[in-house]
């Protein structure tokens, strides 16, 4: 029987219909062979556009449907569904982008019409021989995967777990808290962060729902939505969990001090160590790598005053395998490097501090226990809080930073209420657009905060004249008053820029997931699906994403575990329907496809010589099909035929 | 035909040789004692190696006299067409016989190439000519008794189904015995697939190959076979020689790589593929053990002559067809 | 002029128009202002013309127009990535075209248009420098041409630089050869200047002379012919490799074909001249060779690299008055000195002039200003 | 020809990467060459090397095909069999007698959506400058000769 193709093209408002010609491309398509109804409409996408559509396929027996309008990234479910609820199978539905890849990129309506139009006969020719197809359901594993515990996973996991789902939560430092546990109060209100941190860190390490996996690392993924299996590591912590009571002795005895990442590097811990007294969990763990036993074969200080016998010199990583129904990525932020901020003084001067440094200066489990000091503990007269320093700067991060702005007015009040020290900040634009953002900016103001519309431009120790002698002088245009300014500090702290974690490339690979140009992980949809990305199954959370302040972090993941409970709680998920199929008749058993499937999916029977595809593991990328020698593997969906005829209509060759 | 044996008439068989070596017609005598069989069944009407017969006694059969052609070799040539249409009109079933009438063959790759440039090579520079007066062969020549004709020389070359419509096709370069047999009996009995049919397997060679395959077969390098000592035992593929035998129609019995020489792929294209040479070069370098671009480019140079590989019995038959002309 | 501004968009329409496509993306941080080296010793601000550009603002092309010494700093910290000092010598161009450049710019160009030079030099005088002594010319045959800049071939200070770097070269065996007085001014200041046609002329008979004598390579004493050679040339048709001094001298000694080992004892500062450090990121070759001096102290100033603090003389400034107090190379030299320098070393000719010019201003008898390859011949 | 030459480009392109980078160009109301049109497969290692012929047989003046960056595969390492197989079927393709220029094989991610829009215009001016390639015309099979019948 002949297909019967029903063509729509749709405005999109003034999108497309603005540069190309609809009623043309409507009438072109007319035209064209099997095509018996063609039409046009304003917004496809719209429930009357998908009446339309209905309609149609009912009333002129539609056996095929091509959709002219945007990117089938956009809205092929859409018109898939809408075909489906006509009692048409969504795979015989083709869609031509004619937005996208058309509209929006050329100007010469001409030219675009008839690319439109091109387009359009493309999508006819493949709709052509376009086959119906059924979409598998496979059962989803009713479990989720929290990579990160700082705020965002945390968020995460107890909204998972408390919906009564299983989660496992991986974190790679000793303690779970992540930036939020460095933080001494939060803006704009100033509550204390521990004090709102701690409780849901207990709570994750108490809930019966969540295993807690600190001090280790997501080693491999495999398989698909509701179904991965991931490998983790769990490396030697040389402390039993079972009988070590977090008692601490081992803390205060062991003689060999490192400088501690928890507090910036500004003050020290041991080689036996949480990460700060909060931590979660409480037992400590060795640092093989600074440890004096592992490097030289004695002291075993720790053991000797361990009253529970914890310590366990020969304890090993473990690799562990789980199968979970969904990912949930939170693995946060870094920092820029400050040192590639040469201008700014960072590293010359010790007076030069970063945001973050900072927060431990002033934190009171910190290494001043919470006095604000200049390196020779004096209490400085003077700060300058510099925004913008490698944000919104093409030589570093283009992108704003998002939390320096208000950051800086926290450190400004932190600095007026526990000093008397005069404090500038250099900013460029004031950036303060959440609830409660612009009347702390005011208060500020009020405190007596100085505010320099410029960017610093350097800081020197250089002295022209003895009120800069012994100082740090910052030099910067006061944009609105017209002058350049030297203004003389004790100290300097930099808002330097967020930064995506230095290791976002490996872990974007191990997911399977995109990065935007600024290197922060892609968004399946950059407002719709700000929490989802381009692999089903695999989400975000937080700062990973892009840069966020803590209530966006916890929004976002909130966010992550509603989307990925949503996908858990159907109990069944759709898989890849276009698939690859061996053709016996034609196989003639090389086993060159065995070797390029990346996901094994092909296995082979010696019994009958023949290679097979296992449906359920194939992901229809259609390596195989170009692959096979004897043309005996077809790609659903994609398959040789369909393809030409794409090629064949890509242009009116004639 | 069935019917005309029963009736005690013999099939009336005509074979010809166009743009071919002769090697297709060595291929039905080395059916050896059966070639009995098929004289006890055939009258042999035509048959330019074997008898004398003149183009007058074609033009004068009856159209549609002839059961059965077996025409072998390609179509290069004006005495080739003119030949290849009369036997159409005068025979029944007309059957592309060997991988030159079925795709062009080693013939078809002078499809590289146009008429001029082999001209200038065959009558110019090859270091067998001499040719000062640059002579080059003309279709009309008056000599002082007459004028003299010889056929057109194309520029292409062309399968045997390019110029005339085709029943039956028996690749082979030449067919095995055993394929000119199956095609034989077929005939002789009226056992006949659908028209269009190729009497061959429908699987690839590597159907047929006893050789002894990876599970995720690999090539380290490409190789020539002169460049390596062939384990005698494993894929030849894997070892690196460009064996076309999983692009290739089976029915040869794999008899080039039972005998340590890759397929060449003389049965031609398999019966799904869209392009022969595409077939082999996707398959063969997408094995290859190359993980970033350097690698890659450097073992896809050790492919000496990718279209003479992958095409060298198709090229006429291929996508493209032939090279684009020089001039 | 009233109380209040109009903006007048024919400017910044006209600016883009000749190249300065930047212009719109300067979002008045100030960072260009805040780095620029005038603000250290009176007040200027390249932001505020660009501010006036962007909106054709009265005040844009005033004296201060003329105040950039093209060092690049500002560009190089620029967060927009505006191209300031392209944008300052486009609108120095538009306004030149009205004729309303200095007045002792105009004689600087008078001399290029009629000399071939900025000096009033002879073009004939080219080569005076060299004596009665013999020279050899570049014929085709060696590997390098020596361009010589005219700072070098007409300022007797700067004469003695080529000297030198023609026994150094000598001593390490390079095969050269001087392109030999029909050379004319590489035209980096005269371009900067915004003076665009005298510019093409002068590249156009450069280029004409040394495709005509086969040049390949070219070896040039000054980071201004570099920075022109490199950049400006090669669109024009003058493609040639070009090296600094400072280069070829670094692969000699790392190769041992320059040995030096005289102890030159000194305690030298180097200044970055700022179109062979910002402009051409050559900041160790110089440091490398210097190390490599017996008995040389390498100090420090206090900005350095890519935050040094220019000379003072680039973009047509080696030309102007600039009262001696508000001149770079005399803040810098104060600092030589209390550093307790007693050689400021340097690889420009520009910036040699106007560290003698600083000199001389503040009367220190005893410090020693050098080219890299003078001090580098003493070591020989 | 009256009417200037206006390539015709035809781009092999991955779902994943490159056509959600044409996406990304769109979606920033990028401008480019209206020379190009995109064919979707799933994956550049779906890209079957006579897809490419087809094109040329067809009569594109060009080929681009194009996928994800190395290591960022959407399917881990489909991209990888498209970027081996690419060096012999350039080689195959020039032993046509078709310029290289014709045939390209670029990486373009899902948020290049600038490389795309210069990669398509560099590749529309160079196929500009070679002209037309017209397979049908310029090289493939002559009608039959009639006389010879």
């Amino acid at each position: 029987m002949e297909p019967r193709i029903g063509v729509f093209v749709c405005h999109c408002g003034t999108n497309i219909a603005g540069v190309v010609d609809v009623n043309r491309v409507v009438e072109a398509a007319a035209a064209w062979p099997d095509v018996v109804f063609s039409t046009e409409y304003k917004f496809m996408c719209s429930d009357p556009g998908q009446h339309l559509l209905n309609d149609a396929i009912i009333r002129h027996k539609l056996t095929r449907v091509v959709v002219a309008a945007c990117s089938p990234r956009m809205h092929e479910p859409t018109f898939r569904k809408a075909c489906a609820m006509a009692g048409l199978n969504p795979y015989l539905f083709e869609m031509a982008n004619i937005r996208e890849h058309c509209s929006w990129v050329h100007e010469d309506k001409l030219a675009a019409t008839l690319k439109a139009i091109d387009i359009v006969r493309a999508a006819v020719a493949k709709a052509r021989l376009l086959e119906p197809l059924q979409a598998r359901m496979v059962p989803v594993t009713p479990k989720v995967l929290v990579v990160g515990g700082g705020v965002a996973g945390i968020q995460a996991a107890l909204d998972i777990a408390n919906a009564g789902t299983k989660v496992i939560m991986v974190e790679r430092s000793q303690s779970i808290g992540g930036h939020m546990a460095q933080l001494d109060k939060t803006f704009p209100t100033l509550d204390c962060s521990a004090c709102i941190l701690t409780p849901k860190m207990v709570q994750v390490a108490q809930h019966p729902n969540i295993e807690l996996m600190t001090y280790s690392d997501v080693e491999n993924v495999d398989g698909y939505v509701g179904n991965f299996t991931v490998k983790i590591r769990q490396r030697a912590r040389y402390v039993d969990e079972s009988t070590c009571t977090s008692c601490g002795v081992c803390l205060e005895k062991c003689p060999k001090k490192v400088p501690s990442e928890f507090d910036e590097g500004m003050a020290t811990r041991k080689a036996i160590y949480r990460s700060f007294p909060q931590a979660v969990p409480g037992r400590p763990v060795i640092d093989k790598e600074s440890c004096t036993y592992f490097k030289n074969g004695k002291c075993k200080i720790c053991e000797i005053f361990c009253e529970p016998k914890a310590i366990r010199w020969d304890d090993q990583d473990r690799v562990v395998e789980e199968k979970v129904g969904a990912i949930i990525v939170a693995t946060g932020m870094g920092l820029i490097d400050p040192h590639g901020l040469g201008q700014w003084g960072y590293g010359r001067f010790p007076n030069v501090l970063t945001g973050l440094e900072f927060e431990r200066l002033n934190n009171a489990t910190g290494p001043t226990g919470g006095r604000i000091t200049c390196k020779d503990g004096s209490e400085p007269k003077s700060v300058a809080i510099l925004h913008c320093v490698g944000s919104r700067d093409r030589n570093h991060k283009e992108y704003c930073s998002r939390v320096c702005c208000m950051y800086s007015l926290k450190f400004a009040h932190l600095i007026k209420e526990k000093t008397h020290a005069t404090v500038y900040n250099f900013y460029i634009d004031m950036r303060c657009f959440g609830k409660g953002y612009e009347e702390f900016y005011n208060r500020l103001l009020h405190e007596g905060v100085k505010f320099i519309r410029g960017k610093a431009a350097y800081v020197t120790d250089q002295a022209y004249g003895d009120e800069e002698t012994g100082k740090l002088v910052v030099s910067a245009e006061s944009t609105t008053l017209g002058q350049v300014l030297r203004v003389p500090v004790d100290m300097v702290i930099l808002a330097s820029a967020v930064a995506p974690q230095n290791d976002a490339e490996a872990v974007a690979r191990l997911f399977g997931m995109g990065r935007s140009p600024d290197g922060f992980f892609m968004e399946k949809h950059p407002k719709l699906e700000p929490f989802a990305t381009a692999t089903d199954g695999v989400y975000l959370a937080g700062s990973c994403q892009s840069p966020k302040d803590i209530p966006d972090t916890v929004a976002h993941g909130a966010a992550a575990a509603s989307t990925a409970l949503s996908m858990i709680s159907r109990g069944m998920v759709e898989v890849e329907a276009a698939t690859a199929e061996v053709l016996k008749d034609f196989c003639s058993g090389c086993k060159v496809c065995q070797d390029v499937c990346p996901y094994s999916a092909i296995s082979f029977h010696d019994d009958t010589h023949l290679a097979e595809v296992n449906a359920s593991v194939c992901k229809g990328c259609g390596t195989c099909v170009a692959t096979c020698p004897s043309s005996a593997i077809t790609g659903h969906h994609f398959n040789d035929l369909q393809v030409l005829a794409q090629i064949d209509a890509a242009f009116a060759w004639e | 035909m069935g019917e005309e044996k029963k009736n005690g008439k013999k099939l009336q068989l005509a074979m010809y040789w166009a743009a071919s070596c002769g090697g297709c017609d060595m291929a039905v005598l080395d059916v050896n004692e059966k070639i009995l069989d098929i004289a006890a069944v055939a009258d042999i009407r035509l048959w330019p190696i074997a008898m004398d017969y003149k183009y007058k006694d074609v033009e004068s059969w009856a159209d549609g006299e002839i059961d059965v052609c077996l025409f072998n070799g390609a179509v290069r040539n004006s005495e080739q067409l003119h030949l290849a249409r009369l036997l159409r009109r005068k025979c029944k079933v007309m059957v592309a016989f060997g991988s030159c009438a079925s795709f062009g063959g080693i013939p078809g790759l002078a499809n590289l190439h146009c008429k001029k440039t082999i001209f200038e090579a065959v009558y110019g520079y090859t270091a067998s000519t001499v040719n000062p007066e640059g002579t080059t062969p003309q279709t009309h020549t008056k000599v002082p008794e007459g004028d003299l004709h010889i056929p057109d020389f194309f520029d292409d070359v062309y399968s045997l189904n390019q110029v005339i419509p085709v029943e039956y096709y028996v690749p082979g370069c030449p067919p095995t015995p055993d394929t000119v047999m199956v095609a034989v009996n077929a005939i002789a009995t009226g056992n006949l697939p659908p028209v269009g049919s190729t009497i061959a397997g429908d699987k690839a060679v590597c159907d047929e190959c006893l050789r002894t395959k990876s599970d995720k077969p690999k090539i380290q390098a490409f190789h020539r076979p002169q460049e390596i000592f062939v384990d005698a035992e494993k894929c030849l593929l894997e070892q690196g020689l460009t064996c076309m035998g999983s692009a290739t129609r089976g029915g040869c019995g794999s008899l080039c790589p039972a005998v340590n020489m890759p397929c060449r792929g003389c049965y031609g294209p398999m019966p799904r593929s869209l392009d022969a040479g595409a077939d082999a070069l996707a398959a063969m370098t997408s094995i290859v053990d190359a993980s970033d671009e350097q690698a890659a480019r450097t073992k896809g140079d050790q492919l000496v002559d990718p279209l003479g590989t992958f095409y060298r019995f198709t090229l006429p038959v291929s996508m493209l067809r032939r090279a684009q002309r020089e001039h | 002029m009233s109380h209040f501004a109009t903006p007048m968009m024919e400017v910044p329409e006209m600016i883009a128009e000749v190249g300065g496509k930047t212009l719109d993306l300067c979002y008045q941080c100030g960072t260009c202002s805040g780095t620029c080296p005038w603000n250290l010793v009176r007040d200027f601000r390249v932001r505020d013309i660009i501010t006036r550009a962007q909106l054709g603002l009265e005040g844009y092309e005033g004296e201060d127009l003329w105040m950039c010494a093209t060092c690049n700093a500002c560009v190089d910290r620029c967060p927009q990535g505006v191209e300031i000092v392209d944008l300052v010598r486009t609108i120095r161009m538009l306004i030149a075209e009205t004729g309303a450049a200095p007045k002792t710019l105009r004689a600087v160009l008078g001399s290029v248009q009629s000399n071939g030079n900025p000096w009033s030099g002879e073009p004939s005088a080219r080569m005076a420098w060299a004596g009665a002594d013999p020279v050899p010319a570049f014929d085709g045959t060696p590997e390098y041409a020596y361009f010589t800049c005219c700072t070098q071939a007409y300022d007797p200070r700067n004469a003695k630089v080529i000297r030198a770097a023609a026994k150094v070269m000598d001593a390490g065996c390079v095969s050269y050869g001087f392109v030999g007085g029909g050379e004319w001014c590489c035209g980096d200041a005269v371009r900067k200047t915004g003076a665009q046609s005298s510019f093409q002329r002068l590249a156009d008979h450069n280029i004409n002379l040394m495709n005509g004598l086969g040049v390949k390579k070219m070896l040039v004493p000054s980071p201004h012919c570099l920075n022109t050679f490199r950049k400006e040339y090669p669109e024009l048709g003058g493609k040639w490799e070009v090296t600094h001094l400072v280069e070829l001298l670094r692969d000699l000694v790392r190769s041992g074909r320059l040995a030096m080992k005289t102890a030159v004892p000194v305690k030298a500062i180097y200044h970055d001249p700022c179109y062979l450090g910002r402009n051409n990121d050559i900041y160790d070759a110089p440091r490398d060779v210097l190390r490599g001096v017996p008995g040389l102290q390498l100090i420090e100033f206090a900005r350095t690299r890519d935050e040094a603090v220019c000379c003072g003389g680039g973009g047509g400034r080696l030309w102007m008055e600039t009262p001696v107090n508000e001149r770079f190379a005399v803040l810098k030299l104060k600092e030589a000195v209390a550093k307790g320098a007693d050689t400021v070393v340097t690889a420009c000719p520009y910036c040699i002039s106007m560290f003698e010019d600083a000199k001389t201003a503040l009367g220190l008898d005893q410090m020693q200003i050098a080219d890299v390859v003078e001090i580098v011949a003493q070591a020989l | 020809m009256s009417t200037p030459f206006e390539p015709r480009i035809v781009v092999l392109c991955c779902n994943w990467c490159t056509y959600a980078g044409a996406d990304l160009a769109g979606t920033s109301r990028m401008k480019y060459a209206p020379n190009v049109r995109l064919v979707r497969v799933m994956c550049s290692g779906r890209v079957d090397p006579s897809f490419v012929l087809r094109a040329f047989q067809d009569g594109a003046d060009g080929v681009l095909v194009a996928g994800c960056h190395p290591g960022d595969c959407h399917y881990i390492n489909g991209n990888l069999k498209a970027m081996r197989r690419f060096p012999a079927l350039e080689k195959m393709v020039a032993q046509f007698g078709i310029e290289p220029q014709r045939l390209r094989l670029e990486w373009i991610s899902a948020a290049e959506g600038d490389v795309f829009v210069r990669v398509v215009n560099e590749m529309t001016a160079q196929v500009r400058a070679l002209g037309a390639l017209d397979w049908r015309r310029r090289a493939a099979v002559g009608p039959l000769p009639e006389h010879a019948g």
